[in-house]
């Protein structure tokens, strides 16, 4: 993967004025908008000689989030949602694709030389794992006095080194440790100290802000609570504003104010905690919140009905609503007549068919032998019940049937779970059919036609307010869809 | 049903004084295990007793270096140098292979009953897969990414229908496969190991743990499965001998949560399904909470509390428990604080390890008497199996007995043991 | 499909390298003293006669005329012609090339038959005397010059015992064969083996030793693995752990390494070569260094790089052949 | 930049293993001769004795058949003589044929062997070690080009490209005082010592490819280590980066494949003397080639420089072993291009 930066655009960068959004609340330290960062593969000379496109992995794909002075902002996700890379690029320490960043209103992106490092001073990040984080050939002391090193900090004492000693010991004390420990090597601590070391390093500079990247995930729980009290402890004492991001929710709600959650690099669902805990409205954080078994002895009468299904690749994400392939509340076209499961099942066998999962052979097994025009009579007939617009509809699929291919296809009784019948399972059994027949295309536009789905067609938008979520579900602005899917964070709380 | 058995050597012959009405499917009795390294001897597993029935799951919970991993590689002798199982009795339930084994080795059969750690190592290899079988935390890294996940699943049936096709001997599962196989396998992918039958078997297998297209998925390669689709192959693979006890090794751990539920649904239903017993190894209690009739504690190497779901999460007596209980931030209840469990996990290295209770040196309730001498392991007012490796099971925190100089204590220890 | 692509990914990569490989070679006179006209003229020739000779040769054209024509030439099979003796240098190149290819291919698969079992011995008894002998062989093995090798092998079995020969290639293995074949004797069969079988051992020992313990941590490394240790929980038997599991993966080190190392062998060749008078490209080398007879040493360095380019795309190609998985990296 | 706890583990490794104990054993007592070559060589090893060449080793005895041919009445007569020849103390690995002792050849070819090792990984790894820390901190474009040159360099075995640069740049040598002669200690023996200059060159640059690919790789992954993002997040500019985390995190493989490398280069120099390319006469290889001559009639020639060879090596190759084992550096056996 090479990191690429030509497609940004700097336009419209630069530092806000007193008119900017981000002045516009007091309080904002941070904004970030619309970020995007992609990894391009394939893109070395070998490749180019073969004439493969690029192929882009889309991590953060149009983030956009106002982080208030003094809060804690939480940022959620699966792995691979692109929270960390986020977390990253916010800081400049990935290369971001477009988008822009601002901190205290001054474009982050078009920092240089003292001014870097004025933001680098300010804002800081610590990582989630305690091993790798640390330079195993470095003493703890020369851990946490690297970045005063860096800034030549600090630069008025008489005795620079006797300084910082004294600075890497009050650090070290503050997080718990012992001064006497600085002397030794990271791999002499437990990861629950490791972990107090990289964040006594990320004081060092007295910041404003720290990016908190998964930083209890790998501890185990007695430890990761303690973590979780000295970080609480910290931001109270230095005033530090969080964005702290996590895969536990459990944690995400004891230690934030305000929640944004992440599905394949978008922001998804933005809200109170506490709001967001009780009454989630996207279906994926509602999935999530039900997913977490919780530590009671009661957990095994809470009723679970697990996301079906695996995240996408972000090389090629789904269209409209990212999180279709797996919602189980995806919208039916208004005019059809389908139960939720039936739907979800449907959805699934075409996902599985246009990715070439489905193929031929298998369309083949799913239809049973040769099914005889009986069973064509009977599903045209109860569909004429159900239908709604039967009579156009309807006439014109049977006359393709008749004509394409001949002789009534039906569907193995197992192939959906849920109960499918009518014309919508004549649907499915057409279009296998003319997989069977090696018409790929032709099924997948059958299919399509019938069954397409307003959360395959249109991305959802994050809308105003306090408690957005990027759901058709819930009210979409029809004009400005797809144009401006920034978050005005006038409105944000 | 669980006496203290340590020190005693009465047989697992189920006449002891049962609260559930069936046998155990597993005894474990006082099983230890030690690795001897550069440091020195480590008691990764240090008499570690319990039953396992039938149809049940039975968890173990435990934070990083308990043990419980150490544990379960025990059971399934998996454990590696420098590491060795030094002591203890695995009784494994099943009246034939007592049969077999009573006139040849009669010390390894006590009635039904046959210790696994006494029979010879070729039949004790012979009960993986049928008796015994394994979920990996990891399962990228418990493939091997450089063979199909069919033909992966396909061994694991093809070695027990030969097993079956011959009992008696360990030679027919092999069937002369070599070198020269090796060579001849790579080389031309008709002549193999595994018979078509098996493959057929293999894709049937990965139906019921519910990959789509199972035909195809089989043909591919593990790193072209996502890390829930590979953790489903990988209790297909572990269905495939029909065990009697699953060991789930940590075997959500390392996925994300939603694919962590749907995980622990198809165990769920496949423990229903097949009724077979598992036991469930995570240091998650929600996961623990979710799954399990009974669980065990472990802390340091040993179980420090065992009992029903409810006993150990709604009575608990260990501080230890009590304090693990505290340490989880619950995702309905905000509370402003956690109650942080103080210090760290022990070394378990032998020479400091002394005749003590491990936790005291974390412990909020230390009094004197915690590091005079190891607690036994006794019962509590809870139900007859909750029982606890702790003095507080037998009186009440005596404030005023408090371990003396506790608080300088911890900081010495907290810099001491890294 | 996809191993189609593989290849010609790897068929371009070895174009390029190729490329540099000739641009190195054709630089390599420009980075030395000494001018090719003194080694064609007599040394009392006149100014006209080095004129008239460089005109020959174009080296008064400016260097990238030079350059292209040589490229140019090389496209067409064209070396030039040798300076001392002013016959084609790819007739003499290719001339030699059969006896190195033959004494490396004979030294490789001795290397390869002998050692991948002796590692995998040596990694499943670990720690028993059979792991120990193949351990101090191998190691003694990998530190001992094989020309120094070869005089020994000269000094027992040849000088000594008198059953070898010493110098020279005999019939060679197509001739010898053909005369099975043709006159139904193995008179040339075993003349060839008298001849290349202290070559081939003095060639292949280090390469013997190198495997013996690339196989041997690779192994190790495998059956520690995670993988490993789930295999074995499924009850399968340690022949196919070992076997089917294990060498299998074992393999990839085993098979970048030696692609790296298909220098040292041919490497090794010419030094071999050179001990025992085998007429390959490692004397042609020698002696075209030693004589400064440009056309034969560029056109004998850019044989042994394509051949190691070939060669490495076709070790790649063949595993990705057996173990697919690489192909999807 | 070595952590007690990488000395623990060397002195543990070394504790339990009786190879690197051998090792450490062969690789002081090969280092020490080279140094104190003066002092231990019981002769001056470039000078000649006719009287007494061809003396063999202790223990050993030989018989020459001298022939000559002579006029015998008028005649022209072959004459064949056969002597015994016995072992002498005052050479005790014998003498070659120009009756110079190779027990001080063998003590003075160390030296040549260990300058040229030692210089030439230096050279290889300096060279190496920097551009294969740029293009694995780079990556991109810069990587590539310089990975493509690596691979070209890959192509030409490195015993044939040092063949023919050695041969055809000349083989310059430079005359290096030996300071215990100019300090008066031995001044007996030879004044100065010769340092084969081209050699040293040219297997630095026909080496640095390991080194390169090596310290890539671990650039590669040392880069995306948390702790360098960390350094990047306080402002820490690249150069810093590369000196105080990427350099020191892949030192230990880098020193493990200089230890192999000393090994490889021995190898190679001794085959460039044997092949006549080196600008010394006082080297292993350079005697070996030498004694195939009298391959007949004293084996030892060729013999006992070749076994100077092996033990040196396998010493060193038992101490990159015994630093791999304790170190782990997670490579394998690819460093070793020993052109022999």
């Amino acid at each position: 993967m090479t990191e690429e930066d030509s497609g940004r655009s700097r336009n419209d960068r630069g530092k806000r004025g007193a008119t900017g959004r981000a002045n516009a609340e007091g309080d904002v330290l941070l904004e970030v908008e619309d970020l995007h960062k992609y990894y391009f593969e394939r893109d070395t000379l070998t490749d180019r000689l073969l004439r493969r496109e690029a192929r882009s992995v889309q991590a953060v794909d149009g983030v956009s989030l106002a982080i208030h002075r003094g809060e804690t902002l939480g940022l959620v996700g699966e792995s691979g949602c692109g929270k960390s890379t986020t977390g990253e690029t916010l800081l400049r320490l990935r290369e971001a694709t477009d988008g822009g960043v601002y901190f205290e209103g001054e474009s982050v992106f078009d920092l240089a030389g003292e001014d870097l490092m004025a933001f680098r001073r300010r804002a800081g990040i610590v990582f989630q794992d305690p091993y790798s984080s640390l330079d195993p050939r470095m003493t703890v002391g020369q851990l946490v006095a690297e970045p005063l090193s860096v800034h030549g900090e600090p630069a008025d004492a008489e005795n620079t080194k006797e300084a910082r000693r004294e600075r890497v010991d009050e650090l070290l004390e503050r997080v718990g440790l012992s001064h006497s420990q600085r002397d030794r090597y990271p791999h002499e601590f437990s990861g629950g100290q490791r972990q107090r070391v990289g964040i006594a390093r990320a004081l060092a500079l007295e910041p404003d802000f720290l990016v908190l990247d998964e930083p209890v995930s790998a501890l185990d729980v007695s430890v990761q609570a303690q973590i979780l009290n000295l970080l609480a402890d910290l931001q109270v004492e230095f005033d530090l504003t969080y964005l702290f991001i996590a895969h536990d929710l459990s944690v995400v709600r004891h230690l934030c104010d305000r929640v944004a959650v992440m599905y394949l690099g978008e922001i998804i669902e933005r809200g109170p905690t506490d709001e967001l805990f009780e009454e989630p409205r996207h279906p994926y954080t509602q999935a999530l919140l039900e997913s977490v078994p919780r530590a009671r002895s009661d957990e095994r009468e809470r009723a679970i009905d697990p996301l079906a299904g695996d995240v996408p690749s972000p090389r090629d994400p789904p269209s409209g609503c990212r999180f279709r392939t797996r919602c189980p509340a995806v919208i039916p076209p208004d005019d059809l007549e389908i139960a939720q499961e039936g739907y979800r099942e449907v959805m699934d066998l075409r996902e599985r068919l246009e990715s070439g999962d489905v193929d031929a052979e298998r369309a083949r097994e799913l239809l049973a032998g040769d099914g005889g025009g009986a069973a064509g009579e009977g599903t045209t007939g109860s569909d004429r019940s159900n239908g709604s617009d039967e009579s156009e509809h309807g006439d014109r699929r049977g006359r393709r049937r008749a004509s394409a291919v001949g002789e009534e296809a039906r569907l193995r009784e197992d192939v959906f779970e849920a109960d499918l019948a009518g014309e919508n399972r004549a649907v499915v059994a057409e279009a296998l059919n003319s997989l069977a027949d090696g018409e790929r295309a032709e099924a997948i536009s059958i299919l399509r036609e019938r069954f397409e789905s307003v959360c395959e067609r249109t991305p959802p938008v994050l809308q105003d307010g306090p408690h957005p979520a990027a759901c058709h579900l819930y009210d979409q602005p029809t004009e400005r869809r797809g144009a401006d899917r920034t978050e005005r964070s006038a409105g944000d709380d | 049903m669980l006496e203290d058995r340590a020190g005693s050597e009465d047989a697992p012959d189920g006449s002891g004084a049962d609260t559930t009405t069936a046998d155990p499917i597993l005894e474990v009795r006082n099983l230890s295990t030690q690795f001897f390294t550069a440091e020195g001897q480590v008691n990764a597993v240090e008499s570690v007793s319990f039953d396992v029935y039938d149809g049940e799951i039975f968890g173990i919970v435990g934070e990083s270096g308990s043990g419980k991993s150490v544990t379960a590689l025990s059971i399934l002798d998996l454990v590696e140098s420098p590491g060795r199982v030094t002591a203890g009795e695995i009784w494994y339930r099943n009246p034939d292979l007592a049969d077999d084994m009573r006139d040849s080795h009669p010390e390894a059969v006590e009635g039904e009953y046959v210790d696994t750690r006494r029979v010879p190592t070729g039949v004790r290899r012979s009960l993986r897969g049928p008796t015994f079988s394994m979920i990996f935390q990891d399962p990228m890294s418990s493939f091997n990414p450089s063979i199909t996940v069919g033909e992966q699943l396909a061994e694991a049936i093809e070695v027990q229908r030969r097993a079956r096709a011959n009992p008696r001997s360990t030679r027919s599962r092999t069937q002369g496969y070599g070198l020269g196989r090796f060579l001849t396998d790579s080389l031309l992918p008709s002549r193999s190991y595994v018979s078509a039958e098996s493959r057929e078997r293999a894709t049937g297998l990965l139906d019921q743990v519910g990959i789509p297209d199972s035909a195809e998925r089989a043909a591919e390669y593990p790193n072209q499965f996502s890390g829930g689709m590979l953790q489903r192959a990988m209790v297909a693979q572990a269905l495939a001998g029909e065990p009697d006890v699953l060991i789930a090794d940590e075997p959500t751990t390392a996925l994300d949560v939603t694919i962590q539920a749907q995980i622990l649904d198809l165990l769920a239903d496949l423990q229903d399904e097949e009724d077979m017993s598992v036991i469930m190894i995570t240091h998650d209690l929600g996961v623990i909470a979710r799954m399990c009739d009974r669980v065990g504690v472990m802390y340091a190497g040993e179980i420090a509390e065992r009992g029903s779901l409810t006993d150990v999460f709604d009575r608990p007596v260990h501080p230890y428990t009590e304090g693990l209980l505290e340490s989880i931030p619950d995702p309905d209840d905000p509370a402003p604080r956690l109650q942080p469990i103080e210090g760290n996990v022990p070394s378990l290295i032998d020479s400091e390890m002394g005749n003590r209770c491990y936790f005291a040196d974390r412990c909020p309730k230390a009094m004197d008497e915690c590091v005079a001498e190891k607690p036994a392991e006794v019962d509590t007012a809870g139900s007859a199996e909750h029982r606890v490796r702790c003095v507080l099971a037998e009186r009440e925190y005596d404030p005023t007995r408090a371990l003396s100089g506790t608080e300088e204590d911890r900081e010495r220890e907290a810099s001491a043991d890294d | 499909m996809a191993l189609g692509r593989f290849v010609l990914k790897r068929a371009l990569q070895g174009i390029v390298v190729v490329w540099g490989v000739v641009t190195v070679v054709f630089g390599l006179r420009f980075i030395t003293p000494g001018n090719p006209i003194s080694v064609i003229a007599p040394l009392d020739a006149s100014p006209e006669t080095r004129q008239a000779i460089a005109r020959e040769l174009g080296l008064n054209d400016p260097l990238y005329v030079q350059y292209l024509d040589y490229l140019l030439g090389l496209l067409q099979g064209d070396m030039g012609y040798s300076y001392i003796s002013n016959t084609q240098a790819s007739a003499q190149v290719f001339a030699r090339l059969p006896a190195t290819l033959e004494l490396a291919v004979v030294a490789t698969i001795v290397a390869v038959v002998i050692s991948i079992p002796l590692g995998v011995l040596s990694a499943t008894r670990r720690n028993e005397p059979a792991d120990y002998g193949a351990t101090l062989f191998s190691l003694a093995g990998i530190s001992t010059p094989n020309f120094w090798l070869g005089i020994m092998l000269v000094l027992v079995f040849a000088v000594q015992l008198e059953i070898f020969k010493t110098s020279g290639r005999g019939p060679g293995f197509v001739s010898a064969l053909s005369m099975l074949v043709t006159q139904g004797s193995a008179a040339g069969l075993l003349s060839w083996l008298s001849y290349i079988t202290l070559p081939a051992l003095a060639l292949g020992t280090y390469f013997t030793a190198l495997i013996t313990r690339l196989t041997r941590s690779g192994m190790l490394d495998e059956l520690g693995s995670a993988y490993v240790k789930a295999v074995r929980a499924k009850g399968l038997p340690e022949t196919l752990v070992r076997y089917k599991h294990a060498l299998r993966n074992t393999l990839v080190p085993v098979i970048t390494v030696l692609g790296l190392q298909l220098g040292t062998l041919i490497g090794g060749a010419v030094i071999t070569e050179a001990v025992f008078d085998w007429p390959g490209l490692g004397t042609l080398v020698i002696t075209s260094i030693t004589a400064r007879d440009w056309p034969i040493l560029q056109g004998s360095l850019v044989v042994i790089g394509v051949g190691f380019v070939l060669i490495n795309i076709a070790v790649d190609t063949l595993y990705a052949y057996v173990n697919p998985q690489v192909v999807y990296e | 930049m070595i952590s007690p706890r990488t000395l623990g583990n060397l002195r543990r490794e070394f504790r339990s293993s009786a190879l690197a104990k051998l090792g450490v054993l062969i690789v002081v007592v090969v280092v020490g001769v080279a140094v104190l070559a003066p002092m231990f060589a019981p002769h001056d090893p470039t000078t000649q004795n006719l009287d007494r060449s061809q003396l063999p080793p202790v223990g050993f005895s030989t018989t020459t058949n001298s022939t000559s041919t002579e006029m015998v009445n008028g005649s022209l007569e072959v004459i064949n003589e056969t002597n015994e020849i016995n072992a002498t103390l005052t050479y005790p690995l014998g003498t070659d044929s120009l009756g110079r002792g190779m027990l001080s050849r063998v003590i003075y070819g160390a030296r040549t062997s260990l300058l040229v090792g030692l210089l030439g990984t230096i050279l290889a790894a300096v060279v190496g070690v920097s551009v294969g820390l740029v293009a694995g901190y780079y990556r991109g474009r810069v990587d590539d080009t310089l990975m493509r040159s690596a691979d070209v360099m890959l192509a030409f075995p490195s015993l044939v490209l040092a063949i023919a640069l050695v041969g055809l740049w000349g083989r310059a040598a430079w005359r290096v005082p030996d300071p215990l002669v100019v300090a008066g200690i031995t001044p007996e023996m030879p004044a100065s010592f010769v340092l084969p200059g081209t050699v040293i060159v040219v297997v630095g640059l026909v080496n640095w490819v390991w080194f390169a690919r090596v310290a890539r790789g671990e650039a590669l992954s040392v880069r995306e280590q948390s702790y360098v993002k960390a350094a990047r997040s306080v402002g820490a500019s690249n150069s810093f980066i590369i000196r105080r985390h990427i350099l020191p995190n892949s030192a230990t493989p880098i020193l493990v494949l200089g230890t192999i490398q000393v090994a490889a280069i021995i190898l190679l120099e001794s085959a460039l003397s044997f092949l006549g390319f080196s600008g010394t006469t006082l080297s292993w290889g350079f005697d070996i080639a030498r004694g195939r001559d009298y391959l007949a009639s004293s084996w030892w020639i060729s013999t006992v420089p070749g076994i100077a060879i092996v033990l040196s090596v396998i010493g060193i190759n038992l101490l990159g072993d015994w630093l791999r084992d304790a170190l782990d550096p997670g490579i394998g056996g690819e460093g070793g291009s020993g052109g022999a």
